[in-house]
């Protein structure tokens, strides 16, 4: 305990360093439009969006109004899975906060068909070498699914044949 | 001043502890679609919008990104004011300089908590100095306890006294839908309710609420042409902060910053004797003690008078000078709403729009608002 | 569950624990202030180079005059309880992710030759017995590390 | 009632990788005295303030409950402005211009190295979508970086000639510490931190503070012979979510720098323009942002920087200061720029003054994920400037 203790309060150079950790478990209300789409992530492995009535535009990842007309959205489009890689980068540092903590992985925004706006996710069993700009990809949906945005494994590049 | 500036719509939120029902950029989006259909307006009409709240309570750094799609801001000037418990003032402040100044003509001004998606306390101890006071501080709760001490001792201030602004406050908050707390209590009630740290005992403190207020500042063409409202003109406003350890302060609760920020605000605005010339004033009282202190600190009665003050019920629905027509803090507190509400209260009551709680012929009226380490933010409104 | 009816879906929450670690410097007038107190056990306060007020905590500025404090004047060990409260409500403390035990005293401390008071822990924790201008004292830990919670509590003077 | 507003006085206290000597309060009163010994001015003559930080960098809600004795603003009018140090300058004037005040203090402040940097930047995530993807600024930047040099076929070498070019002009700057002269070559071979973008090409965390002091029209030329005016401010927002956007442009920028132009008269900014200070956090910035100013054509950053025109020497000096990539910390960044575009005006910037004469400089500072929001502010030195203010928003024919 002692031991503990004084691992927080270090000396640099004279100057006493006070470390401090905030601890706080954040439990975030979804809200109806959210859970809606986590759900149909979870029960029936779908990706919905969710379209404009005045702008038109289906948006993904879905919310409850759009931002140019303020309009309440609720018409939800089923995607169809398949969409293009529109940016991807992979990640080659540490950080608690990476998923899962691996030491690299990729991260995409990709424009399903069917919607107006990309979603940001991960991309897996591809190396960064095998994609570009413009790379077909699907979902890959986790076999135990909990209602979050990991419910979706990642996406990968479709392969011929499988397409 | 420069160009007159007036608030010409006012939404808010239905207030509780928890919204389960919607998410953060929902629950603002709640406020800003509200104050937009008070104002008869759509996204186009505003210029610029203002927001702010206070991080550390939902773990969302600059929440006002995320909030874009909801608060119409795409593409248009937006600041985030962060200070704290005023923040809702500072925010409406600041859509009154943005007016006056020229540059906009019609500003909406955010403020919001969604506090159950965190933990109140510990993001109010983590407002604390790290080195000086995060380890024995206890929330708002410790620090008004600490003020009230003071307080009670220097001028025999009654628990019972206190005890009188929450069953006043609650009586209120019966009259305002959208209100947190609105069932009403007796000083019994007070009195005998949950120890919280001494003196301060459950029903003497404000709730935990999520919540989120909006408000559209206009110049005087839009004010007069374009509002459906009557307008609520800026008449007055100040902001003081001040050293930055409560332990720095002498005698905590009757706040030198609203001493001093009165003392300018009155001035600008001709006060002389405010409990005549205020018609009606919206506190942002986190506990009831601090009611009766700001009595004292806004010239409503002598230093040490505020006991006396609640006890003669000028400051009742039916008194001289009601405070908190709407509930006040003590009914509903979402922290970075709750200085904008005060505004947003005091509107209503200039427009004569404050419904069920609606204090006759208001033509100027009063809000405060506290945060930091005791600081305050302001705001005298007036109708014509 | 009105919240669901309301909206028709089940409604999901997203668990997020944070945890955000901080190095906060103490500085050169903090870290003597704290080294005092763990080495020597002993308080001081920084003077107003122009009012001459003694600021405990101690700070580069006096706010009032906008000028530097520019010397270290010893105060306390004793001093005067100016505010006192004792925590019930038990509430989760953000540096520990716990509950802070309650109930606890904690009040604010004028020290001897002291102008601004200090915040810390009561050792009683029976509000009955706390009174405002008591005399109180500082009761330092054994082991002390360079931080305000060296001092245990201040304890009423016997 | 003030038409316009001018700088009348900077100070910048000098950023550090870390000060780990020093308390918040004492590098905040270290700069601020700075400024007013600068300036002869006492603290009573302040009449406002505005500063600049972030809750989650400084670790603590309400981040100016820190500072209120280091900045002075025992018993004044304080507002927080918790974006980016160029907002700030903005809100100043705002603040100056509605009347009120005649003055307005100005800083931002921050200790990057006390937190821990990609972990609060995940934190500006959504919860629900994003934040378990383990985004974070550099993440973000990243996929705009590839959006924009896949689009303009922007090769790595040209992102990193940027980021030399910042690297070798900080290293001229005494307020930055990460200067040093250095190839593409060398910017290449450093550490690749989230592809495209390599460690010399991303900001890196620092501790610093800067201020400076604004006064309207009546009360400038009691503080300095030589006011900067304020002739032009922008600012604009664009969407959350990185696939609503167009990464390969900068919208808000493009719009925050057509408000600024307006304002301030500019129809020509590559010609009106002498000298632009932008906030390059990442290299990649400093070839896309000019095209978003209208200095270029879109897709043309790389080859306006490859002419030298963009150079210290150059007929459009970018950056002589090397940028944030120089060594800013956020917040600070913004108004960093401000204050050293308003230098090189008034021929105050030291070793790092360009030759030619600036009359017309422009400062940019952003924030949030890939630049989601921009300010943009025009400088004038000319006291024959546009005396009017010209809303940046109003629309024509509304009265």
């Amino acid at each position: 305990m002692a031991e503990q203790k004084s691992k927080k309060v270090k000396a640099i150079d004279e100057t006493l360093i006070s470390h401090q950790v905030l601890q706080v478990p954040f439990n975030y209300s979804a809200g109806p439009v959210a859970s809606r789409f986590l759900i149909a992530l979870r029960d029936e492995k779908k990706i919905f969006g969710i379209r404009c009535p005045q702008c038109k535009v289906v948006y993904l990842p879905p919310r409850g109004n759009c931002g140019k007309c303020l309009s309440a959205l609720d018409e939800w489009v089923e995607l169809k899975g398949r969409g293009k890689i529109q940016s991807f980068t992979k990640v080659n540092y540490q950080e608690s906060t990476h998923p899962s903590h691996p030491e690299q992985f990729i991260l995409a925004v990709i424009k399903l068909d069917g919607a107006d706006t990309g979603l940001t996710h991960m991309v897996g069993e591809a190396g960064e070498d095998e994609l570009e700009v413009g790379t077909l990809v699907e979902p890959v949906f986790r076999e135990y699914r909990k209602g979050n945005i990991l419910d979706i494994k990642y996406f990968r590049p479709i392969k011929k044949g499988r397409a | 001043m420069a160009r007159k500036a007036a608030i010409i719509a006012a939404g808010q939120t239905y207030h509780k502890s928890k919204r389960r029902d919607v998410n953060i950029v929902e629950l603002i989006h709640e406020a800003v679609k509200a104050c937009l259909e008070d104002a008869q307006m759509g996204p186009k009409d505003i210029d610029a919008v203002l927001i702010g709240n206070m991080e550390h309570f939902e773990g969302v750094y600059n929440p006002d990104l995320w909030a874009v799609d909801a608060t119409g801001a795409l593409m248009k000037h937006a600041l985030k004011i962060t200070t704290g418990g005023t923040t809702g003032a500072s925010v409406a402040h600041a859509g009154y300089y943005h007016v006056a100044s020229g540059l906009f003509d019609c500003v909406l001004c955010i403020g919001w908590e969604k506090q159950s998606d965190g933990d109140t306390t510990a993001g109010l101890i983590f407002q604390s100095d790290p080195l000086f006071e995060r380890s024995n501080m206890a929330g708002a709760i410790g620090t008004f306890a600490l003020a009230a001490s003071e307080y009670m001792d220097r001028f025999g201030i009654s628990e019972e006294q206190a005890a009188k602004v929450a069953v006043k406050n609650r009586g209120n908050a019966v009259n305002n839908p959208y209100a947190h707390l609105r069932r009403p209590v007796t000083v019994q009630d007070v009195l005998t309710s949950p120890p919280l740290a001494h003196p301060i005992k459950l029903l003497d403190m404000c709730p935990t609420s999520d919540g989120a207020c909006a408000i559209i500042v206009a110049s005087e063409e839009v004010a007069r042409k374009k509002s459906p409202n009557k307008p609520a003109w800026f008449k007055a406003l100040a902001t003081r902060h001040d050293q930055p350890f409560n332990s720095d302060l002498p005698l905590l609760i009757n706040m030198r910053t609203l001493q001093s920020a009165a003392k300018e605000a009155y001035k600008q605005a001709g006060i002389t004797n405010p409990r005549k010339q205020f018609d009606v004033a919206e506190f942002y009282e986190p506990c009831t003690f601090a009611e009766l202190s700001w009595y004292e600190a806004l010239g409503f009665c002598e230093l040490g008078g505020g006991g006396k003050l609640i006890d003669s019920g000028v400051t009742e629905m039916t008194g001289e000078l009601p405070v908190n027509p709407s509930g006040g803090v003590i009914s509903t507190n979402c922290i970075g709403a709750t200085a904008m509400i005060r505004v947003a209260e005091a509107a209503l009551q200039v427009m004569g729009k404050a419904g069920a709680r609606q204090v006759d012929g208001v033509k100027t009226a009063l809000a405060t608002g506290f945060g930091g380490s005791f600081w305050t933010e302001i705001t005298i409104l007036e109708g014509n | 569950m009105g919240e669901q009816e309301k909206t028709g879906v089940e409604l999901l929450d997203i668990s997020s624990p944070a945890n955000f670690p901080y190095d906060y410097s103490c500085g050169k007038i903090g870290s003597f202030f704290f080294k005092a107190l763990r080495d020597q056990q002993k308080f001081y306060g920084r003077k107003c180079s122009e009012c001459g007020k003694v600021y405990i905590p101690p700070r580069p500025v006096c706010g009032p005059c906008y000028a530097p404090t520019n010397e270290w004047v010893e105060v306390g060990p004793q001093g005067v309880l100016e505010c006192f409260t004792v925590v019930h409500f038990s509430f989760l403390d953000p540096m520990t992710g716990k509950k802070r035990p309650v109930p606890y005293g904690y009040g604010l401390i004028k020290l001897d030759r002291a102008d601004s008071r200090i915040q810390h822990f009561l050792s009683e924790s029976d509000a009955s017995r706390l009174k405002v201008g008591m005399r109180m004292e500082a009761v330092f830990n054994e082991e002390r590390e360079g931080k305000l919670s060296d001092i245990k509590w201040f304890k009423p003077v016997e | 009632m003030s038409n316009r507003v001018a700088i009348v006085g900077t100070f910048q206290s000098g950023c550090e990788r870390e000060k780990r000597g020093r308390h918040i309060t004492e590098l905040v009163y270290e700069t601020v005295s700075g400024l007013m010994k600068k300036l002869g001015m006492e603290m009573s003559q302040v009449d406002n303030i505005v500063s600049c930080s972030q809750d989650f960098l400084d670790g603590r809600t309400i981040s100016n409950r820190t500072i209120p004795e280091a900045e002075g603003a025992y018993l004044k009018s304080e507002a927080k402005l918790a974006g980016d140090g160029s907002q700030a300058v903005f809100y100043g004037m705002i603040r100056i211009l509605s009347g009120k005040y005649q003055n307005c203090l100005v800083l931002a402040h921050a200790k990057m190295s006390e937190g821990s940097q990609n972990v609060i930047a995940n934190a500006m995530f959504d919860p629900i979508y994003q934040r378990a993807l383990g985004l974070d600024e550099i993440i973000a930047a990243a996929l705009q970086a590839r959006a924009y040099m896949t689009r303009y076929k922007i090769t790595p070498e040209q992102t990193a000639e940027a980021a030399a070019k910042a690297l070798t002009s900080a290293a001229r700057n005494k307020n930055v510490f990460r200067g040093k002269k250095i190839s593409a070559k060398q910017v290449l071979a450093s550490k690749m931190l989230s592809s495209p973008i390599h460690e010399l090409e991303a900001f890196m965390p620092a501790d610093g503070a800067c201020a400076l002091m604004l006064a309207s029209e009546q009360q400038a030329f009691k503080w300095t012979k030589s006011p900067v005016w304020i002739a032009g401010a922008g600012s604009a927002i664009e969407q959350y979510y990185l696939g609503d956007r167009d990464l390969s442009s900068a919208a808000a920028l493009k719009e925050a720098a057509k408000r600024a132009y307006k304002m301030a008269g500019i129809r020509h900014p590559e010609k009106e323009i002498d000298l632009v200070e932008l906030s390059n956090y990442f290299s990649f910035q400093e070839l896309m942002y000019p095209e978003a100013l209208g200095l270029c054509a879109p897709g043309k950053g790389a080859a306006l920087l490859a002419s030298g025109k963009t150079m210290a020497d150059g007929k459009l000096p970018v950056n002589p200061s090397g940028g944030v990539l120089g060594g800013n910390p956020l917040c600070v960044s913004g108004l960093t720029r401000v204050i050293e575009a308003a230098d090189q005006i008034n021929g105050e910037a030291g070793n790092i003054q360009v030759k030619k004469p600036v009359k017309i400089a422009l400062a940019q500072g952003s924030y949030g994920p890939a630049g989601q929001s921009q300010c943009v502010l025009v400088l004038s030195g000319d006291a024959k400037v546009k005396a009017k203010v010209n809303s940046p928003v109003r629309k024509k024919g509304k009265k």
